[in-house]
């Protein structure tokens, strides 16, 4: 059992640490920084996901467990926040990302926030 | 009202799960410092039912799970792309709607969205997001709207005390 | 063993991450780069608790996890007052 | 030596070597915001080490203060001001680089005295220490020893730092307390 | 066990690298923020100097725990720990002040100031 | 009302709460674990700075009004100081818990979570006075010359 249980949270360990390599090659090789976003919730996600839950399989029912839990629904519940309001500060910015079409383009562009109604 | 108990009924938990410690010291400092919380949570006025959506807690048992599958499904479907580089990734904008009746729905989709790696939701205006999606595989996803009624459907029954600021448009 | 090699890919990514935010180009770049940055220091926290053997310290991993999100928001919502190079009006500092 | 002690070992120069690094891009670079954000990772690399290094206390609060708080202030900083820097003349670089050179070539050479690191049998472990750790459970109740030193053995300690805080935040308030008093002969300079 | 000193001095070495990179940009650099930066570099890295000193080999963070014999050296922690809470508050002084110079001269490059000053 | 900054303000009004409850977790377990008085007054302080910086300062100021965080900047270190003064009029010296209690060991864990309560206070009103003081001064614009 308990080598199982090893067993268990080596491959799922390994998996994320191979998760957040993919993510983290991914942040040097994709073009710009939203293709980089998409890379960036590959670590945010299964990366952090597999690895907490491998070490929650060593860990067992204890309070250990419980931070665990507790600090990747922390990252779950924000991360997707953080990119999001990266997103938008992107475009506010006028860096808008590199699409095939102008149409696109357009339908980015039309996200940015008029100046007035900024402060409410 | 009900919110607030739910808020203390939930700081509570947060209480118990963080300590771990019995000791009728802490304990007592426990219950000060989560009514301190409470207090101020509705002093800062973000007790609502955005701020503490207890009518959807109960839809969820279905809408996670799938969610976390989801996110599996699109996390390798993205890893493979990193990895092959060149043709398998194709930037693209698409906006998708968002027939959520309230706030809190739409931003539970458009969190879902950018959860999902491939997909992240640059944009949220009325009934419309904005999506930038990495491949067509994850843009196809979305633009079949199975994630979209999935969200309608963990809103159930929209709440009618619908508040001002609630989702107005 | 297993938290030694999770340690060593942690730190890979580190490396590569913080290869993208020296780089840039731009300031969206660097903070992308700075918030995986911040889950991987998460990711490493926690991964060093279990190979020391004393896993405790998770509200370590809490407080980087929250510091991290705190920040990202700060800085976007700077970034688009401050402006890049030209002044924006700032009639609504007030809501910084 | 097990495993885990090596690599906790590699781990602790990885980490200082990633701050090297950055240190270097943070004098390189003339974009104050990359210069800030980079500052932000430094200091969360700084609390990752003091992690490996066992001082999860510091860790916590460098984590807290070093990578939150003290960015936000200089992200607000930024936005008062402005964010670009100009180019440094070269003489003057040249002879910081050779005043830095030197006296880090000192500091270097001191350091061959010091017991080496991690060493139990260094001076700094046998002082007051061995007290602190053996009977500070018993004295104080508190098995958290940093707190036990901080809050008791070392009170007047904290009480001034406590007094340095208070006085800093009278500091800014009196600075910048107050919003400006606008000028209207023109003198000063005028809001945007 | 003593065979065994693999960073041995190098953690000192490479702390005073960074403190000397922390040092040159303080000295280097005109603009009065890059100066504030180089001053946090400088004091981070004193910081993991003062840290390294108490590192003890095999010894777990000081929190008293049964059947663990040996600490770390709890001391340098106490010190520095007070040492970067009055680190950010002198920082926020100096940012503060840094605000006000821009108000008054209009620039925060010390030569400019400096140019500023001798003009009147 | 239905705006775009519409994500941001939904998650952090769930957050903010328990932002401030893991704060004084930090506060009330600095004897167990890492953490104490400095590390709870910063992420109490992050907690209303989050608020801060989402619904403006103004509204900042209404729910934690100048006045207050200037009260709680001088009780901190009052309160820090009134237990050594305490420890005196009880018959010890300057900030020696023992006495403040009749079995010693007690007294030193009651003057410790007193004087931890002090400094927590203290960090957090500073922290916030000092976000505070940044975030609502005025932008000029550099002279020209």
């Amino acid at each position: 059992m308990a080598a199982l249980i090893d067993i268990a949270s080596w491959a799922l360990i390994l998996g994320g640490v191979a998760f957040s390599l993919i993510g983290a090659y991914g942040m040097i090789k994709l073009s710009d920084v939203y293709a980089r976003m998409h890379a960036a919730s590959l670590i945010d996600t299964l990366g952090i996901g597999l690895i907490f839950i491998g070490m929650m399989l060593q860990a067992g029912f204890t309070i250990v467990t419980v931070k665990l839990v507790l600090v990747l629904v922390f990252i779950l519940f924000t991360s997707p926040v953080a990119t999001h309001a990266l997103a938008r500060a992107a475009i506010n910015e006028d860096v808008l990302p590199v699409v095939d079409t102008e149409t696109e383009r357009q339908m980015a562009a039309s996200n940015k926030t008029k100046s007035s109604e900024f402060g409410t | 009202m009900l919110q607030a108990i739910s808020l203390a009924a939930a700081l509570t938990a947060f209480w118990v799960l963080l300590s771990g410690y019995w000791i009728p010291l802490i304990l007592c400092l426990g219950a000060a410092s989560i009514l301190a919380c409470v207090y101020i949570a509705r002093r800062m006025e973000i007790i609502d039912h955005e701020g503490h959506p207890i009518h959807i807690s109960f839809q969820g048992i279905t809408y996670f799970p799938w969610l976390l599958k989801e996110i599996v499904l699109s996390n390798i479907a993205v890893a493979k792309a990193i990895l092959k580089g060149g043709s398998a990734i194709r930037p693209q904008v698409l906006q998708v709607p968002a027939s959520q009746r309230d706030a809190l729905g739409q931003v539970i989709y458009a969190n879902s969205i950018t959860l999902t790696p491939g997909t992240v939701s640059i944009g949220i205006d009325e009934g419309v997001i904005t999506v930038h999606a990495l491949m067509d595989e994850t843009a196809d996803g979305l633009r079949t709207g199975d994630m979209n009624a999935r969200v309608c459907r963990l809103e159930g029954d929209p709440d009618p005390r619908r508040i001002a600021g609630g989702g107005q448009p | 063993m297993m938290y030694a090699a999770a340690a060593a890919g942690t730190a890979v990514c580190m490396l590569l991450v913080l290869a993208r935010s020296i780089a840039g180009p731009n300031i969206f770049n660097r903070i992308l780069a700075v918030n995986s940055f911040g889950t991987l220091a998460v990711m490493l926290i926690a991964i060093y608790g279990f190979l020391t053997g004393r896993p405790e310290f998770l509200d370590l991993s809490l407080v980087y996890a929250l510091i991290n999100f705190i920040g990202t928001i700060a800085v976007t919502k700077f970034v688009t007052f401050v402006g890049m190079g030209e002044g924006v009006e700032r009639d609504d500092m007030g809501d910084i | 030596m097990s495993v885990d002690v090596i690599s906790s070992d590699l781990l602790n120069v990885a980490l200082l070597v990633f701050m090297g690094i950055t240190a270097v891009a943070v004098a390189r670079l003339r974009n104050l915001f990359a210069v800030v954000m980079l500052s932000g990772i430094y200091s969360l690399l700084g609390a990752t080490l003091y992690v490996v290094l066992d001082a999860v206390d510091v860790a916590f609060t460098e984590a807290a203060v070093g990578a939150g708080i003290s960015t936000v202030l200089m992200l607000g900083t930024l936005a008062l001001t402005t964010s670009r820097e100009k180019a440094t003349p070269t003489a003057r670089a040249r002879t910081a680089m050779a005043l830095s050179v030197a006296i880090g070539a000192v500091l270097i050479y001191a350091t061959l005295d010091m017991p080496l690191f991690g060493d139990p049998s260094a001076p700094i472990n046998h002082h007051v220490v061995p007290r602190y750790l053996d009977e500070s459970l018993e004295e104080t109740g508190v098995p958290n020893v940093v707190t036990a030193v901080l809050a008791s053995y070392r009170g007047y300690d904290t009480l001034g730092e406590t007094f340095v805080i208070f006085t800093a935040a009278c500091g800014v308030l009196v600075l910048i307390g107050r919003p400006r008093r606008r000028k209207t002969d023109g003198t000063g300079a005028s809001k945007a | 066990m003593s065979a065994y000193a693999f960073p041995g001095l190098a953690n000192y070495w490479i702390a005073i690298v960074l403190m000397m990179i922390g040092l040159y940009v303080v000295m280097a650099h005109e603009n009065l923020i890059k100066k504030i930066v180089g001053l946090n570099i400088f004091q981070v890295s004193v910081f993991v100097l003062y840290i390294s000193m108490g590192k003890v080999k095999g010894g777990p963070a000081p929190i008293l725990a049964d059947n663990i014999t040996i600490y770390s050296n709890p001391l340098p922690h106490v010190l520095i720990l007070t040492a970067i809470v009055v680190g950010v508050a002198t920082t926020a002084l100096g940012l503060a002040l840094i605000v006000r110079v821009n108000e008054q001269y209009g620039s925060i490059e010390d030569d400019d100031i400096r140019d500023l000053e001798n003009a009147e | 009302m239905m705006h775009r900054k519409i994500i941001l303000r939904i998650v952090s009004k769930q957050l903010i709460p328990f932002i401030l409850l893991f704060a004084l977790y930090v506060q009330w377990h600095g004897d167990f674990g890492p953490g104490g008085g400095f590390q709870a007054g910063v992420i109490f302080a992050a907690g209303f700075i989050l608020y801060g910086i989402l619904f403006g300062l103004g509204t900042l100021r209404r729910v934690l009004p100048s006045w207050f965080t200037r009260l709680c900047l001088a009780s901190g270190v009052l309160i820090y100081s009134g237990v050594g003064v305490a420890a005196m009029l009880m018959g010890g010296q300057y900030l020696d818990y023992d006495v403040l209690s009749d079995d010693p060991v007690h007294g030193q864990e009651l003057g410790i979570l007193l004087v931890e309560a002090g400094v927590g206070l203290t960090v957090f009103a500073a922290m916030v006075t000092i976000f505070c003081a940044f975030a609502g001064r005025d932008r000029v614009t550099p002279r020209k010359n």
